[in-house]
């Protein structure tokens, strides 16, 4: 009986997906589409899950949602709220219709093309029998790779340079956005309701972060799912109205947005010096290493995100004279007006 | 016996849940809209852990479900008052 | 062939060409950053079909770590896009 | 010795790291960097030369379950030239940029961006060349966007999206690979591809993402306005460099892994794309009113000769014959790499000596700037192909396969294309020529005009008569 349950739950669940996605991507608001693409996140992660994918699952409810919506809510924020008129205007901005029709047939073409080859070629790959040959060196090696996850230890040991260039990607995008500019002003405190929601929250999710980094070696977790949920408890604190969001300024900044990429460096090279390969950690202390590069990744994909979202360099508090308290604590006295006050100041008119 | 008790709970908690998604198509406007779904979802989840710790192989599990409903419920009660602020504001300016 | 592996690679595949389609056509560049997020998701999506082994076995963990690595590539790339937009969009109301 | 393979990329990344940490001292340490990886460069070359192909196992995995770098002679010569031409760039980045917050801007974007080219040029694996691709794509994306302007910054972001759009198709194509053969090495996969639905539908979707990154002719809309706002030295890596990294992957993957799938007609599809894109490149570059512009669209042109090689190369049966016409490719490669780098570096000193780059109002140029205008001259030698220079011994041998293979067509478009790039060489110089009655001073700027000045000279002395040892490096390890 349960085989067809499951198939019904997996039609179920692929036509919300399709339907999901189908909708963020017509729609015509902004808005409207950010809110159906965090759910569309929000399913995927439940087809993650049902994939036997835990750890995917995990990353993508935390970055593919929740912060990759965040980045676009606060985005949208900032665009006035326009609306398309009836139809999209074409890309290369061809406002004959004549032209435009003839450019979205050949577009939507070309993807039910791409779409009939995708599927023609995968149901091919499904057809020959699964080559496991990599799954099975995994797992051989397993034992070897200081971790017990096996996601974890493909992540970490066995493509660990893969890892290495992908923190190295953070790194430039982050070095990208502080060349583009300041960060956006900072939020109005939301109330006394939300304040003392992050009051307990942040804790609880920095809390779990260090969870998730210390039992990434053995369950699913690991460094990247950390660091977004680090990351979120900074959204909470950004949004409750804390200007600097608890990052460090200037010099420790830049340590800590390097920190993955350096402790990387520091680990493999000192390893080619002692003679073994680079990233060829001695099986006895595959572990430890594995733990300290992951710390230092941890926190870099925080502060990556966090900026990401603040839209460059957070401006320090002493600049502009309010000394606000570091932890947000209950201002139900001061009315919220204090700090609309400190934000329409020079800030914006500051020049980059 | 600990099967039946546990998919009663969860057949109830699904319960809850249809009746905050209708609530959320028919409900006239946002505010009645938000109540319906806070309300009835949050306690829906509530019925649904309930009915999954029966089966949580140990007492660790048990303790993250009932984690995951409190940070739900909280969660889901900010941000409703955030909306209903955001648009009683909205209403009070235009 | 496993019909939840198919099914799921297949969805992966239309999900490819549903972003494809917004990627290309949609004028507003937010649009277009999420045709691209999508069109990511449907790829991982046929990666991580590849990687289901059936109910009972352990999936490969080779393609799960891949796509790990893919969602990170991916949100770096649509922060600078975003920062990028609000640059642009800053220069454009001075001059 | 095969470490030589990870220094390459990790003293570039190790350099950003430090840049970005010690600001003040980033100038001395990215010319540390820049020595010790060309040198180490110069090593790989000599190795490779007199050993073949090297291969190095990071951490210790064998190669299906870990990732392996490879380095065999086409790959050296390329990790040469780039590290020459960038080292000679940075030294003119040195003075380009005024401020030290500017350079302290650009310094670790410039260093992710060699780190990544080494990187690409070197990895083994098909979803390391994935994350390669993307980072290669944002450093460049990061480093266009740095002149600030709203054209910049228009520029930058189609390109970006462009990026993304071919990095995502070449993901599809990966992970279908993976579906299908369940490994991403390519030394493994060279023999495991056999021609089947999975293999052609995967290589076209790799192919498709990688001729939107190498900007091949109907693709090329992103490329001019982005080289063209770019800061000069970020202009003059992108078009040397970034888009030959796409280039040298779409070459690798149809020579080497997909060989036996490649069909005549797939091939003449390449080098039909690549006719369009000489002909429709040269004549905007005639047209161009901005010297930057010109030579962006010179670029697109250029890329369009590497791609006619690909029917010739595939009518060839494998002989010397082959070999000589593989060797042409490469040094035509090389060529236009140093070439268009010294050319956009001469473009960047007129720019900021007269403030514009109108080819209109260049007058007096050569009197004022007569080492940049030399370095221009020098370039279009390279660029047209005038025998001198490397290009010529390229498009010789491209001449010389396509009549060996009967196919006179191409031969037709490499001369018209020539004759394209001298006229529009030649309208460059001839308003440069024209004397003002009263010239300013001369200006001469050592740290400025040397690097335009060896990058060229490269170009036309050193791989036209030096050109040899191309031919045996192939030969050894092709």
């Amino acid at each position: 009986m349960n085989t067809t349950a499951v198939l019904v739950f997996d039609i179920l669940l692929v036509l919300s997906l399709l339907s999901l996605a189908a909708a963020a991507l017509t729609t015509r608001d902004a808005h409207r589409s950010i809110i159906l693409f965090m759910a569309f996140g929000l399913v995927l992660a439940l087809a993650w899950g049902r994939l036997m994918a835990p750890d995917v699952a995990l990353a993508e409810a935390a970055i593919g949602a929740g912060l990759s919506g965040a980045l676009l809510l606060a985005a949208v924020r900032e665009q006035p709220r326009q609306t398309l008129t009836a139809e999209t205007k074409a890309v290369h901005g061809g406002n004959d219709a004549g032209l435009k029709v003839i450019l979205q047939s050949v577009v939507i073409l070309l993807c039910v093309g791409l779409a009939a080859t995708l599927s023609w070629a995968l149901a091919h790959a499904f057809d020959s029998a699964p080559n496991n040959a990599l799954a099975q060196a995994v797992q051989e090696n397993l034992a070897t790779s200081g971790v017990s996850n096996p996601v974890t230890a493909v992540l970490l040991n066995f493509r660990a340079y893969d890892t290495l260039l992908e923190l190295a990607v953070l790194l430039t995008a982050v070095l990208g956005i502080f060349a583009l500019g300041p960060a956006r002003p900072g939020y109005r405190s939301a109330g006394p309701v939300f304040d003392s929601l992050a009051h307990w929250l942040v804790p609880v999710l920095i809390l779990t972060a260090g969870y998730l980094l210390w039992v990434g070696a053995h369950a699913p977790g690991g460094a990247f799912q950390a660091g977004a949920i680090l990351a979120a408890a900074g959204v909470v604190l950004r949004l409750s109205g804390q200007r600097t969001v608890g990052l460090p300024q200037k010099r420790v900044l830049h340590i800590v947005i390097a920190a993955g990429v350096g402790m990387f460096l520091l680990v493999g090279l000192s390893l080619l010096v002692l003679g073994r390969p680079f990233l060829g950690y001695p099986p006895a202390w595959a572990g430890g290493l594995i733990l300290l590069i992951e710390t230092a990744a941890m926190l870099a994909i925080a502060a990556t995100l966090l900026l990401a979202f603040l839209g460059g360099r957070p401006q320090s508090q002493r600049l502009h004279g309010t000394l606000q308290p570091v932890t947000p604590t209950l201002r139900s006295g001061q009315d919220a007006g204090t700090i609309t006050e400190s934000r329409n100041s020079s800030e914006e008119k500051r020049p980059c | 016996m600990i099967d039946i008790v546990s998919s009663l709970l969860i057949v109830s908690g699904l319960g809850f849940y249809l009746a905050g998604s209708i609530g959320l198509l028919r409900l006239p406007d946002l505010y009645s809209r938000l109540h319906a779904l806070t309300k009835a979802d949050n306690l829906g989840l509530g019925l649904l852990t309930a009915g999954l710790t029966l089966h949580a192989q140990d007492l660790f599990i048990a303790i993250k479900l009932a984690l995951i409903w409190l940070a739900v419920l909280a969660a889901s009660a900010a941000s409703a008052h955030l909306i209903a602020q955001h648009a009683r504001r909205r209403e009070t300016r235009t | 062939m496993l019909t939840a592996q198919w099914l799921y690679g297949i969805t992966g595949c239309l999900i490819v060409a549903l972003g494809l389609r917004t990627a290309l056509l949609h004028a507003l560049l937010l649009q277009r950053v999420i045709g691209i997020n999508i069109m990511g998701a449907g790829v991982f999506l046929m990666l991580i079909a590849v990687a289901y082994r059936g109910p009972g076995v352990a999936p490969d963990p080779v393609p799960q770590a891949l796509v790990l690595t893919g969602i990170v590539v991916a949100v770096s790339a649509t922060a600078l896009a975003l920062a990028l937009a609000r640059r642009l969009t800053a220069e454009q109301n001075n001059d | 010795m095969t470490d030589m393979l990870i220094w390459l990329v990790a003293i570039p990344l190790t350099g950003a790291v430090a840049t970005l940490l010690l600001p003040r001292q980033a100038t001395a340490l990215v010319y540390v960097t820049a020595v010790a990886t060309t040198s180490v460069a110069g090593m790989l070359l000599y190795q490779v030369g007199t050993q073949g192909e090297l291969t190095y196992e990071i951490g210790g995995w064998t190669a299906g379950l870990g990732i392996a770098l490879r380095a065999d002679g086409l790959s050296t010569m390329l990790l040469l030239m780039t590290a020459l031409v960038v080292m000679a760039t940075s030294v003119y980045a040195g003075t380009y940029f005024r401020q030290a917050d500017e350079r302290a801007r650009f310094w670790p974007l410039w260093l992710l961006l060699w780190t990544s080219l080494n990187a690409l040029l070197l990895s083994g694996d098909l979803f390391n060349l994935y994350v390669t691709l993307e980072l290669l794509g944002l450093s460049a994306v990061a480093l266009a966007s740095l002149g600030g302007k709203t054209a910049a910054l228009q520029a930058a972001l189609r390109y970006l999206q462009a990026g993304l759009l071919g990095s995502m198709m070449f993901l599809a194509g990966v992970s279908l690979i993976y579906a299908g053969y369940g490994t991403l090495d390519l030394a493994t996969l060279t023999g495991m591809v056999a021609p089947g639905p999975v293999a052609w539908v995967a290589l076209a979707l790799m192919t498709a993402g990688l001729l939107l990154k190498t900007a091949l002719f109907p693709l090329h809309f992103w490329l001019p306005p982005a080289h063209a706002s770019a800061p000069a030295p970020v202009s003059a890596v992108l078009s040397a460099l970034v888009v030959k990294a796409a280039f040298y992957l779409v070459l690798r993957l149809w020579l080497d892994v997909f060989a036996d799938l490649v069909t005549p007609a797939s091939s003449n599809i390449l080098g039909i794309l690549g006719a369009g894109a000489i002909l429709w490149g040269s004549w905007r570059a005639l047209r161009a009113e901005r010297l930057k512009l010109l030579a962006a669209y010179s670029t697109v042109a250029q890329l369009g000769y590497l791609f006619l090689f690909f029917p010739v190369l595939q009518a060839l049966p494998p002989g010397p014959t082959r070999d000589a016409a593989l060797g042409g490719l490469v040094i035509l490669a090389l060529t236009h790499g140093f070439a268009k780098a010294g050319l956009f570096l001469a473009i960047g000193i007129i720019q900021q000596r007269a403030g514009h780059d109108r080819i209109r109002e260049l007058d007096g140029t050569a009197q004022r700037l007569p080492a940049t205008t030399f370095a221009i001259a020098l370039g279009g030698v390279a660029l047209i192909g005038l025998p001198p220079s490397g290009a010529f011994l390229g498009k010789w041998q491209l001449i010389g396969g396509a009549f060996a293979t009967g196919q006179w067509f191409w031969v037709l478009i490499t001369v018209a294309g020539s004759l394209l790039a001298a006229a529009y060489m030649f309208r460059v110089l001839g308003h440069a020529f024209g004397n003002q009655a009263y010239p300013q001073r001369a200006v001469t700027v050592a740290r400025e005009e040397w690097p335009a000045l060896i990058l060229t000279g490269i170009a036309v002395i050193g791989l036209g008569l030096a050109g040899a040892p191309v031919w045996q490096l192939l030969g050894s390890s092709a």
